[in-house]
This record gives C-alpha cells, structure tokens and sequence, in this order.
C-alpha cells in the first residue's frame, strides 16, 4: 500500500514538473510549481521527513507563492497559453518521451536502490533523522550558518542592485 | 660557441644606442667582426668531431659550415636592406636590424643545439622574426597571404615532429645528440613507428621543401623583402637539411624502405620545378623555384645515407645558400631600379648597367654548377651517389641539371642581353655598395674551390 | 555604482572563490560557488545596455544550472556512498556529473556556447574578471576529483581545443574570439587534468598572465573588434609592436612563454602512450593560432591607410596604469627559459 | 678634452660588441676548462700524461 502511494507521490512529482518544464504561460506555470512543491513535500513525508517536508511547504506556500503569483500577475498575458495549447503540448510530449526512454535507461537491477525509501521509520523516535541535522548544523556549523546569512544578504544586495535602475536602462 | 653568441646578443644595444647617422655602417662593421669571428669554428681539432663546446652548446664538422654561413649572410642582408629602408622611419630601421640580429641568434642557437629539443624550439622560434619581416616589411598586399602560407605549413610539419621528438626521449631517455647516436637502436616494427618515422622528417620535408609541400617558399620568397629572401635561401632551407641529417641517425632501421617515396618526389621535384622556372615571367619567383629544384637534389642525396651523399648534400647547401642569396641580391638591384619584378619589362640590363652584368653572369653561372664551383662539386657527389644506388636515377639528375642549366641561362639572357627598352634608360648607375654585396657573396664561393674540406662535413 | 556596494561585491566575489578554495566539503565548495556568480552579477548588469542584461541573464541561467547539478551530484554522492568530502568522491556516476557541471561553469567545448554570448555583452574589464577569476574555483574542484573517468575527460579537452579554435576561425569581435581562447586553452588543462595536476595549475597560470595581458591592451586601445585594432599603432606604439609577440605567445609558438604549457602537456601525453591525442592536440592549436595570426595582422603588421585624426591619440597619454600591463607583457613573452624552475614551482 | 668627450658620447655603443666578444671568450675558457678538467678520467679518452701535463685538451 505505502509502497503504492510513494509511487504515486513520484509520478505525480515527475509530470507536475512536465506540467511547469513545457513553458506555458505564467500562471499555469505557478500552478505547476505548487503541485511541485506538493507531491515533493510528499515525498518527503513519505520517506519519512515529516520535519523537512513541514518546513518546505511553509516555505513554498509562504514565501515562494506569493512572489511567484505576484510576478506572474506582473508578466501576464492576454492570450494565455495552457496545456492544451500546440506548442506546449508538444513539448509536453516530448518531454514524457523524455522520461520514458530515461527511466528505460535507469530500469536496471543495480539501480533498485535509488528507487525504494530508506528503511521503516519509527514516527515518534528522540533521534529523528531531519530533526537533528537541523541541530545538528546550529551546534556544530555555526560558521557554515554564518556563511549562509553572508550569502543571503549579498543576494538581498544583488538584487537590488540589478532592479535599481529599473525605470531606465534595458530592463524594461 | 659564446665567443659568438653574445657579441651578437650585444649587437641588439649597439643598434639602438648608435647616433642616427652611423646606423647601418656600425651595425654593418658590427656584424662583420662577428662573422670573422665565427671563422674559428672552421677549426675543428677535436678528435669526437663536437668542439667549442658549452653546456648546451657545440659544433661540429656538419654544424660549423652553417654557423659561418648564418654568420656571414647578417652583414651581407644589413648591406643589401641599407636602400630598401632608407625612406622608413629612423625606429623602424633599428627594428629591421634588430630583427635580422635576433634572427641570427636564433639560428646560431638552433645550429649550435646538442639537444633535440632545444633545436626544435629554436627552428620555430625562426619563424617569428622570419614572419614579421614578410608580412612588415614586404610590399605586396598578397604579402599576408604569403606569410600565413609561411606559418602553417612549417608548424603543421613540425607539431608532429614535437610530439614524435617527445615520444623519442620517452623511449631513449635523451635527446642529446651528443649521446644519441650510441643509444640502443630502436625496434621499429609497427605501422605507428612508421608513423613516427614520418613525423621525424615531416617538418624538415616543409622546411627543405620537398616537392609538393614547397608551396609556401615561392610565396613567401616572392613577398619577403630582400633580406628575408636572403636569409630564408640561404640559411632557412637548410635547417631542414641539417635537422633531417641529425634525425636520421635515429631513424636507421625504416629509412631503407620508407624513403623511396620521398626519394622520388625529390627528384620528379628536380624536374617539375626546373621546368616551372623555364616559364617563369617573375624574377624572383624563378629564383625561388630553383630553390625548390636544388634542394630536390639535397633531399635526394641525404635520404639515400650515403656519405657521399651526405657531404654532397652538405657543400649544395653551403654553395646554393650563397649562389641563391646573390641572384636575390642582384633581382633586388634591379628591382629597386626599375620597380617591377617582372623579366620582360626589365631586360638588356646590360648595356645600363655593364658590371652589374658580370655579377650576373658569375651567379648564373654559379647556379647551373660550372665545374670549379663548390656547386658542381656538390651536385656531382650526390648525382654519383644517386647513381651507385640506383641506375635510373641518371634520367631524372641528368634532366634535371640539364633543365638547371637552361633557366639559369634563360635567365640571364632574358635580364642582361638584348636592345635596352625605351621606357628604362634613365636608371641609376649602380652603387659601390651593391658591388660589393655582390662580391661578398660570390668571393667566399670562389675560395672554396680551393678548400672544399671546410664544408665537408663529416667526410672531412 | 555605489563605492560601497562596489566594495561589498568585489570582496564577495574574493570570498566565493577563497571559500572554494578552502572547503573540503561539498556544501561548502557549492556555496562558494553561488557566492562567486552572485556577486558578479550586478558588476554585469551595470553598463544597463541591452547587451549586458542579455549577457548578465545568460550567465546566471548557465551557471545556476551547472550549480544545481554540482550540488545534486554531491548529493547523489552523499546519498550513494555517505561521504561529503570532495576528495572521496568514489562512484562513477556522481563524479561525471560534477566533471560535467564544472565544464559547464568554466565553459568547456560541449557546453561552451554560453561563454562567447556573455563574454561578448561585457566591457573589457568585467570580461576579464569573467574570464580569469571566474575560472580559479571551478578548476580547483575539478582538479580535486581525482579518480575520474580518463576518456570523459580526453574527449572534453580535445574538443574543447578543436572547437575553440574552430569557432573563432570567421569571428571578427575580439571578446568572442578571447571567449574561444579561453575555450582551447581550458581544453589544454582538462586533456593534462588526471595525468598531471601540477601542468594544469601551471597552465592555468600562465593562460591568465597572458589573458591578462591581452584584455589590458585591448582595453587600452579601447578596441572591441579587429577593426579598431588597426588604429592602435597610434594610441600605443610600444605595445601594439608587442602585441603581436603577444598573441603568438597566446597560440603557442615558441620560443615564447606560450609554448611551454603546451610543450609540457605533450610530453605528459606521449607518456602516457596518447601519441594520437597528442598529435591532435597539437595540430588544433594551429586553428587557434590562425586567428592569433589575423589580430596580429591587423594591430601591427600592415599598415592601415590614415588620415589626420586616426594619428591625434597619439598626443593623448593613457589614463591606464602600465605598470600592470608590463609586467604580465614580460611574463607573458618571456619565460619560456625559466621552464624547470616554474615546473618545480607550480609541483602540486 | 671636450672633443675626447663628444667622441666618446657619441661612439660609445660601438663597445658593445667587443665587449661581448671578450666576455664570451671568457665564459668559453672557463667553461672549457670546466670540461677538460675531468677529460681524463674519462675511459674512452683518458691517457697516461706526460710529466709536468695538467690538462690532457689543448
């Protein structure tokens, strides 16, 4: 049964990001991250990082979203284009095609690992495998955590150095 | 060997600290110590044949000749470029010298090398002021044409051979010729060892030229202004000699099979170029061709391994380095005269120019091998020598040296004889100096009809 | 731009790549990655011209996508063999795809086609940033895979040198024909990579002394396209007679600094009983050195007819530095006989 | 004096030359005997010396 249900996490996981990968117009394409973002949280949960998976869909659905519903109101289009549209199904197609010969490829013995889920996973346990890698880096990586802010803020400054000038110059 | 190199290092400094005024006759008095000095290496006591040795450095009986005649050319290309540079700009002439000086050194470096690769990286490292004097100094637009030609066909020739001189030293452990011609001999049986036979010659095949990789040199002669000319004739050719006379010792065992080809070639060479030049209308480009024909010849008597035809090859360098150097010096004579390099419309020379005439004579004359000269000696040696390895051989030297004979008086008779046209007798009566250009080049041909031991090679 | 934001970016830029440099840990290395190519982006995008976005956009959708599959072959790694350490990297699969998201980030032939486009929407200064710093982290972890798949590494570098010869062949703007160099020359140190660690590093040392200097002459002839190097005579004699010294050194010919990589590249590979590679290797640098050739012709060696205002740089003084420009000019000509002591300097 | 001196400045660079002739000359002796110093424990070219010989070259 689990093993049918991760399966079916999977398939959708793959084909919602066909859905987002053939390039239809941006609200579909949002709506193509969020399902995304879902059956991968999903996933998640599924192999048993309740944790991770909790802290991802708050992120997706908190901060991500909005950007992403907000930019794509911006960029939107008078005449969108949908799944059903000519262009975009065929790249659909051709990505599924895509997948098919893919997994063809990987359809191996020796690849069994990479599909199954690591071991059974005990829900109340003290010693939780996501739990204490987030401990695990404030103890010990601090630096590492640092580092991370440090990035952080210089990508707060690239952006606004690359969106000051908008209202001249080539962005518009 | 240093006794050489740096007067010739410091002759860079000269030419750039000389008032203005006293340029080329103290770069010209300069470079002529300097050759003089490079007379000593024609004393060769040593008893393993390699003297005046440094570190990296040393000559020997096959080296030497080519050390004086690099040595001596860089006076005579500075007294021949004195007129072609007299309108350029006062840096520029010090360019030019400095060119020339660094080209010397180069091949005094490449000549002198006991190592394989520092040969090699000498041999290209000629290129590049080779190059700058065709594509900067010379007068056509076809000019970067030629010095692309120039370029590509010597370094696509010699990558091979970096790569088959490192798979060398791989296999002996030393590229020093000092060694090894005593190192074990190599087995080479398998097509890749073939392979890297060819690699071995390729490069010097180029540089010679072979017949059918030569089309860079008409090009590239044609272009060059005279000093280039001059010194790519005389001393640029015949790296390629010197540098497949010091492979060959490697190569022993294949050359046997492998060389009839390139045999072949060489002397249908000989023929195919000697008839080019019969129906030749540009100057230098017949003169250029008769590179081609000679160095056929040369090819021819050093693939065989004989050492007849080793030393015939050797003394046809020598004396086809100053022959062809003067037949330059004397189409650039004219060519300044009359503008035009063209022999029907600069001919009956003669009766403007009566003792420029007498030059020509002597170097055409020089050119078709006329029996004292160092020429003919070394002509006979590896048309003899072809002969004792195989008997048709005969038709294509005899032909060829019958069809030298023709274009070389074709040549005179089309320049010197017959009325002056209307349209050139107002030239300029021709210098002391280009005389005596002239004469520096024909003189040392002469006096080795009396001492041909010094070009010898290893026969002496 | 802002002295400040300037300062912020350039050091981050610094410290992207030191932390490379310094991170055993894959995590890290990405990280500093990340750091390098964000921090450069708004130095990109400054000039505002169309071109620079276009170049900017290019550049940060290549390099986010080589990231993304460096970090999911370390993770592929981790998950595959528990290790997060860069020098431990022992299944095949993970460390193809890391090999080949760092060939993306340093432009490397397959996946080279971004390097020409961005490298042509950038001003000479950026793309000399572009095309030196930007290289030093990447090539640091690819130097750091040690147990890789040798023909996936051969193939990368033969094609990277034959294409970067072959694609600047008919391209008259300088960058793309520098962004094609770059190519050839990183196809050098990839082919020498799993031989011989130390001739990639030396390599790549003097590909950026030499890339140095051409980038600084150019800019101070203010010349982006062959064209205006025929003018550059008059705004700097000295150099531009350099120059074409310069680019042969570039291509490779001897007795110029130049040629020592490629000379000791060869004799790695014929030890290595890769005759044939070698032999190809060789040869493709002609196709490079065809171009060279050409940017030579045009800056110093014909003679452009001029009229009167082509020669009034000449009465101008450059407002560049030259003492920089010297010194790498020397380097970059000259040290061909110092070969034993720089090989025994860059041993790894 | 003064002729001495504008001679002087305007020839000096034709020292050069020979000053490089005459420190080649030099470094070549020296090198020749560098080399010639051990001539003679050489197998293939040593030979019993003469009573009063130094070098076995020249």
């Amino acid at each position: 049964m689990m093993t049918y249900v991760s399966c079916f996490f999977l398939g959708g996981f793959i084909l919602s990001m066909i859905a987002v990968a053939c390039n239809p117009s941006p609200f579909y394409g949002s709506f193509g991250l969020v399902a995304v973002a879902g059956f991968g949280c999903a996933v998640v949960v599924g192999s048993g990082g309740t944790f991770l998976a909790l802290i991802l869909v708050m992120i997706y659905v908190g901060a991500m979203l909005v950007v992403f519903v907000y930019s794509a109101a911006l960029a939107a289009d008078r005449y969108p284009e949908s799944w059903g549209s000519g262009g975009v199904a065929g790249q659909a197609v051709g990505y599924l095609l895509g997948v098919m010969v893919a997994s063809g490829f990987f359809w191996k013995e020796e690849y069994g690992v990479l599909w199954g889920f690591g071991g059974s996973v005990e829900e109340l346990a003290p010693q939780r495998g996501d739990i204490g890698g987030v401990s695990w880096m404030y103890s010990l990586g601090g630096p590492l955590l640092v580092i991370s802010a440090g990035a952080l803020l210089l990508t707060l400054f690239v952006v606004f150095e690359v969106t000051r000038l908008l209202h001249r110059g080539a962005f518009r | 060997m240093l006794m050489v190199l740096t007067p010739t290092l410091m002759l860079v400094p000269t030419i750039w600290a000389t008032p203005a005024k006293w340029l080329w006759p103290s770069a010209l008095l300069h470079s002529l110590l300097i050759a003089l000095a490079s007379f000593t290496w024609f004393k060769n006591t040593a008893e393993t044949g390699w003297a005046f040795l440094t570190p990296h450095m040393a000559t020997d009986p096959l080296s030497s000749p080519l050390l004086v005649l690099t040595c001596w050319l860089l006076p005579l290309m500075i007294l021949a470029s004195q007129n072609h540079l007299s309108s350029e700009p006062l840096n520029r002439q010090r360019m030019y010298i400095t060119l020339l000086t660094s080209l010397q050194i180069f091949l005094i470096m490449a000549f002198g090398a006991t190592e394989m690769i520092m040969f090699y990286v000498m041999f290209e490292a000629t290129l590049i002021p080779t190059l700058f004097l065709i594509t900067r100094w010379g007068n056509q637009a076809e000019r970067l044409n030629a010095g692309t030609y120039f370029l590509f066909y010597t370094l696509a020739g010699s990558l091979p051979l970096l790569v088959a001189l490192l798979i060398l030293q791989n296999n002996t452990g030393t590229l020093s010729l000092l060694t090894l011609p005593f190192s074990n001999p190599l087995l080479l049986l398998t097509c890749s060892d073939k392979m890297w036979w060819a690699g071995c010659l390729l490069a010097f095949l180029v540089k010679m030229p072979l017949y059918g990789v030569h089309l860079w040199l008409p090009k590239a002669h044609v272009e060059a202004p005279i000093a280039g000319s001059m010194i790519l004739a005389a001393v640029l050719l015949k790296l390629g000699g010197y540098g497949m006379m010091r492979m060959l010792i490697m190569l022993e065992s294949l050359t046997n099979e492998l060389s009839y080809p390139f045999i072949i070639f060489a002397l249908w060479g000989v023929i195919m170029t000697g008839s080019i030049c019969l129906r030749q209308t540009d100057l230098k480009s017949l003169i250029a061709y008769s590179s081609v024909s000679h160095m056929g010849l040369v090819v021819g008597g050093i693939l065989i391994q004989t050492p007849w035809g080793f030393t015939g090859a050797l003394i046809l360098m020598i004396a086809h380095g100053l022959t062809s150097s003067a037949l330059f010096c004397l189409a650039n004579t004219n060519y300044e005269r009359t503008h035009t390099r063209t022999m029907v419309l600069a001919r009956g020379l003669q009766m403007a120019l009566p003792l420029m005439t007498a030059w020509w004579f002597i170097a055409a004359l020089a050119n078709l091998a006329l029996p004292p000269l160092p020429n003919l000696m070394g002509e006979l040696m590896i048309i003899s020598s072809l002969l004792n390895w195989s008997w048709w051989t005969l038709a294509l030297t005899g032909a060829g040296t019958l069809i030298t004979a023709a274009y070389s008086l074709y040549m005179f008779i089309m320049t010197q004889r017959g009325p002056l046209p209307m349209h050139m007798i107002t030239l300029d009566p021709s210098h002391s100096r280009e005389h005596l250009l002239i004469a520096l080049h024909l003189l040392p041909l002469i006096l080795l009809i009396l001492k041909p031991e010094l070009v010898w090679g290893w026969a002496a | 731009m802002n002295p400040y934001v300037l300062a912020t970016l350039l050091f981050s830029l610094g410290l992207g790549t030191t932390l490379t440099f310094a991170s055993s840990h894959w995590l890290l290395a990405w990280m500093g990655l990340e750091i390098n190519t964000l921090a450069i982006i708004p130095l990109m995008a400054q000039h505002n011209h169309p071109r620079a976005i276009e170049a900017t956009t290019k550049y940060f959708l290549t390099q986010a996508t080589a990231a993304a599959m460096l970090l999911f072959a370390s993770l592929t790694n981790a998950w595959l063999t528990g290790q997060w350490d860069i020098q431990l990297m022992s299944h095949p699969l993970p460390t193809t795809l890391a090999s080949l998201a760092l060939a993306l980030k340093i432009g490397l032939a397959p996946l080279h086609t971004w390097l020409p486009e961005v490298l042509q929407g950038l001003d000479l200064p950026t793309g000399l940033i572009l095309s030196t710093w930007q290289k030093l982290a990447p090539l640091t972890l690819l130097l750091q895979l040690q147990p890789m798949n040798s023909s996936l590494l051969i193939i990368l570098g033969l094609t990277s040198t034959l294409i970067g010869g072959w694609g600047g062949l008919n391209q008259t703007q300088l960058r793309k024909i520098l962004a094609y160099s770059s190519t050839a020359h990183l196809g050098w140190m990839v082919l020498v990579l799993q031989f011989a660690p130390s001739l990639t590093f030396l390599t790549l040392i003097i590909y950026l002394t030499m890339t140095f200097s051409t980038f600084l002459t150019f800019n101070l002839n203010n010349s982006t396209t062959i064209n205006t190097l025929a003018t550059s005579w008059a705004k700097a004699p000295v150099i531009s007679s350099l120059a074409p010294l310069m680019l042969l050194s570039l291509g490779g010919l001897p007795p110029l600094t130049g040629f020592m990589p490629k000379w000791l590249i060869l004799q790695e590979l014929t030890k290595q009983d890769l005759a044939p590679a070698a032999t190809l290797a060789a040869l493709s640098a002609l196709l490079s050195l065809y171009f060279y050739l050409r940017l030579s012709y045009a800056m110093a060696l014909t003679m452009a007819p001029n009229n009167l205002t082509g020669t009034l740089p000449w009465r101008l003084l450059p407002s560049q530095h030259s003492l920089p420009l010297a010194i790498s000019m020397t380097a970059s000509l000259s040290l061909l006989p110092l070969t034993p002591a720089l090989t025994a300097l860059f041993t790894l | 004096m003064v002729n001495f001196l504008s001679f002087a400045r305007e020839h000096w660079a034709n020292i050069l030359v020979p000053m490089g002739f005459v420190i080649g000359w030099y470094l070549d002796k020296q090198q020749d005997q560098k080399l010639t110093a051990f001539r003679n424990k050489s197998a293939l070219y040593s030979r019993e010396l003469k009573p009063g010989e130094e070098l076995t070259w020249k």
